[in-house]
């Protein structure tokens, strides 16, 4: 019978005490809302912060009087790098081609020459883990001893750039999402010992009549609990409404067409995290706060 | 049943008990009286461990009150009925609930519950309100739906804090009688009360307190 | 000042108060008795404005309360005291600045408000308990705090409800003393109670309910 | 002695309650400073946005052989259009210098080549409000029909590409915005309301003595307000904290030398406003929480 009883009485709990619920749902969704929000921007700049570190390339360019031979060689060699997780050759003609379309102005230079004066090449793409300025230049000067190679390539600042954009971006997110996490236990903790306050009495009452302690926090804990993962649940709508609203505006856009990686995402482990969130803090607020207000002796 | 060595419990300005001793068997009735502020109150709440002496030492059933684990005093608690001055009622929930809570509690089978509080409802003229939410009874009501709880569960103590200060005359002897009725089938009665008629109708031993002082006890044991 | 007219309130079981007509004139003293939950509190509060009749009118002072505007209900609540069942004090507030408060509101100068405060207190034996929380102060002291908020500002009617329930018998007769005395100086007194002692001893006009009627009126003036 | 009395009534509520107190300025500077990292990554956003808008440029190239005449007569007529906020005149010489800076590998071509074959030119700094692919294109068809004129460029995927990230963010930071202003003003009013519910009873029995709805409300309105103002002030010490931090980090960095205005930045605006949100929604709410619970007539 007691199991049950515990169980209805949270339930009863809930419908008499609806506004006070009604406050911690929605302060709990809104403010895991504020933290969802800035999960995913994280989550979504980092994404893109990832396409373009696969970006940046380093250019191997190549003796134009090598043979077809020192050329495989060349590019043999660079498979072995770790560094390099993608080569494309790109040949003599190739290079011109895209020297024409890349600078109209300039090709107008090309026209008055006699033959291709453009030397063959290999494109690298980098893994990130070796974006960093040091293990780049170590990275350079080995391919540089090769037979057949006439120098490297690779944009310094822009790689620099991008480091540093990175760490910083991590850095901000780090100091960021540490305040926002505070704040949303915090808050949540808050605002059901706040609602439980409200109920000091009822606990008070309780206590007269011989009721353990299990036997008053089990409802409020429960209740606590789902008020919490509603709360959660309620975030977890919101923001996959904000997610997909974004998702059709900038697919309407056209504009990432065929990029659909670039497009905002919303990580299934973000669901879980925010229900299970709420869930938690409903949880653990309520068990601190009726424990907090039985521990006076009466 | 209930022995108090020495007890005192002092506020700032004044000793709500002063060097309480005395000692209570099983199966008495004991009346309380004494003026306003005299410490009545004071002297149940440490008896029921709501309340710790500044000094002394007091022993409700061998337990040892003042010590006893904040985890004890529950299963203490069960073997009494409270009654006390603001009727300590859940607004909220019906007269029913508030009075099957104590069964509740102890996990009696909600048939058995349920009958039980059929009866001690009817005993106090309650048992037509049943499913009122006890916030909107009158004070009358509630604290005969107060003395109901109490008893429901048949305790082995009976701890009533003037519990007819808002019953009319006919209604007092009612209550009294059934005091009587608990008391003659085992159960120890520890009463506070003002009222002149109820202890005259009670018939028990008297405890006269003043300023936290025992300053009568009409037919001590000891 | 108090008129009714064919009053009443329904609850969905029952009715607190069932047509109840009667007149009270200015300076009249007015004994409420009746056995519990027959509708005295009921009748106050509906005088007082805190519960709305279903049916009929009540004229206080010339205002009819049914259909007063809430912003209007203050200003005639501060020309009453009120005594209620439930002691309603602030609890985390001391009994001095419990007591001063209707002055306070009433916007009374500092030293005029002292020398009233002591003066009720007094006269109700509290006073050198000013600066103790009313929380912690037994039922008894409560309930006299009550009373001298009550009269602290001299209100031309004054509505008790039983306001003797938690006093000894000593103490009682002190307060019913005391409402003589006010009575005498022009208050009128509308004063629900249980206590026989209390109806004989104030020897007014006495009003008994029985499940919201009105069943005696002994020396209804019209 | 009223106004006085109705004053003191709110700091000795403060302080008896202070548990509820800190409870809600704890909750209110955390909700603000929630809202004020949104608001701040913001405004740092656009100031970024704002600076990579003024590098877009239009290179008006010119006819090889046109005579100064000509050339200054083409930029005193583009200094009349207001879409040009500043003109670089680039002139042959310094155009090839350029080149071979910028495409050290390709200069090799020049060397073979007799005089200079690169047209001067006039690099055009484009103020933001005509960033949009129809204004340029339509800028860029007028400067076109000058004389001495030979063509127009500029990066028409660049500055799609800005507009579209622009308008992206805007709407980002509208949606976001709204969304986050929202949840600040309802739990920051839920928390005030909440620790107003524990005082429900104080308010009964003042009704019950004859105190008026302004003689109840006003000391709950100030303590309201404080406490709103108190939560500002602390979230701003908060906000200012993190954005300090990460001057002083990327001072240290060194990599914005020269470049302070790209450093983050905290408007005073931006204080006055989160003092003042705390202090109107502290206000607004205990107004109308107080009122709410006086409604019960009795
Ligand atoms: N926390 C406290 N601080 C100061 N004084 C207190 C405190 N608690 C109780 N008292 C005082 O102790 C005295 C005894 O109170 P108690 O409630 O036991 O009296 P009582 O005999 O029950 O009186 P009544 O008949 O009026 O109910 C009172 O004078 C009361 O004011
Ligand atoms: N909201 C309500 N719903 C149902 N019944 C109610 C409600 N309010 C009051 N009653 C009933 O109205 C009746 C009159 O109550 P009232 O408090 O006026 O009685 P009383 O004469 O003051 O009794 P007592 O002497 O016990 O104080 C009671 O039976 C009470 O249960
Ligand atoms: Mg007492
Ligand atoms: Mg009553």
């Amino acid at each position: 019978m007691r199991p049950l009883y515990l169980l209805r009485e949270a339930m009863t709990n809930l419908r008499v005490h609806r506004g006070n619920v009604l406050i911690g749902i929605v302060t709990t969704a809104f403010t895991l809302v504020c933290f969802g929000v800035f999960v995913l921007l994280y989550l979504n700049l980092k994404n893109l912060t990832g396409t373009l570190q696969g970006d940046i390339e380093v250019v191997v360019y190549l003796d134009p009087g090598a043979s077809e031979q020192v050329m495989s060689l060349v590019q043999k060699r660079l498979r072995t790098e770790p560094a390099a997780v993608a080569l494309t050759f790109v040949s003599k003609e190739q290079a011109l081609r895209e020297f024409a379309e890349q600078f109209p102005e300039e090709s107008l230079l090309l026209e008055g020459m006699d033959g291709n004066p453009l030397p063959a090449s290999v494109v690298i793409s980098l893994s990130p883990r070796f974006l960093d300025t040091e293990s780049l230049g170590a990275f350079a000067e080995r391919v540089k001893q090769l037979p057949g190679v006439t120098h490297v390539a690779y944009s310094q600042d822009w790689i620099d750039t991008l480091t540093l954009v990175v760490s910083y971006f991590e850095l901000g997110a780090v100091v960021i999402g540490t305040i926002l996490a505070v704040s949303t236990v915090t808050i949540i903790a808050n605002t059901i010992r706040l609602s439980l306050y409200t109920r000091k009495e009822e606990i008070e009452i309780l206590r007269l009549i011989g009721a353990t302690g299990a036997f008053i926090a089990i409802p409020y804990v429960i209740e606590g609990t789902i008020l919490g993962a509603v709360g959660g649940g309620l975030s977890l709508a919101v923001l996959k409404g904000i997610v997909e609203f974004f998702r059709l505006e900038l697919s309407a856009s056209g504009w990432f067409m065929g990029v659909e990686h670039m497009l905002p995402v919303f990580p299934k482990q973000v669901s879980f995290l925010l229900v299970m969130t709420g869930m938690l803090l409903g949880c653990g607020s309520s068990v601190l706060s009726v424990f907090g207000l039985m521990k006076v002796r009466n | 049943m209930i022995q108090l060595f020495h007890v005192s419990k002092f506020y700032d300005r004044c000793a709500a008990l002063d060097d309480v001793s005395f000692r209570i068997d099983k199966g008495e009735c004991v009346i309380l009286t004494g003026p306003s502020g005299a410490g009545k109150t004071t002297l149940l709440k440490v008896i029921f461990g709501a309340e710790i002496p500044d000094t002394g030492q007091i022993l409700v059933q061998n337990r040892n009150v003042a010590r006893l684990r904040g985890r004890a005093i529950p299963y203490l608690r069960r073997t009494m009925g409270i009654v006390l001055q603001n009727f300590q009622l859940l607004p909220k929930k019906t007269v029913y609930e508030n009075v099957v809570l104590p069964l509740v509690i102890q996990g009696v089978k909600r048939r058995e519950a349920r009958k039980r509080v059929v009866d001690v409802l009817t005993a106090v003229g309650m048992d037509h309100k049943q499913t009122i939410r006890t916030g909107v009874l009158s004070a009358g009501e509630q604290q005969r739906i107060c003395i109901a709880r109490a008893i429901v569960n048949s305790p082995i103590l009976l701890l009533a804090d003037e519990p007819t200060g808002n019953l009319d005359a006919a209604l007092t002897v009612e209550i009294v009688e059934l005091l009587k009725r608990i008391h003659a089938q085992g159960t120890t009665i520890l009463l506070a009360t003002h009222n002149q008629r109820v202890v005259e109708q009670m018939s028990g031993r008297v405890i006269h307190l003043q300023a936290g002082h025992v300053v009568i006890d009409e037919g001590a044991t000891s």
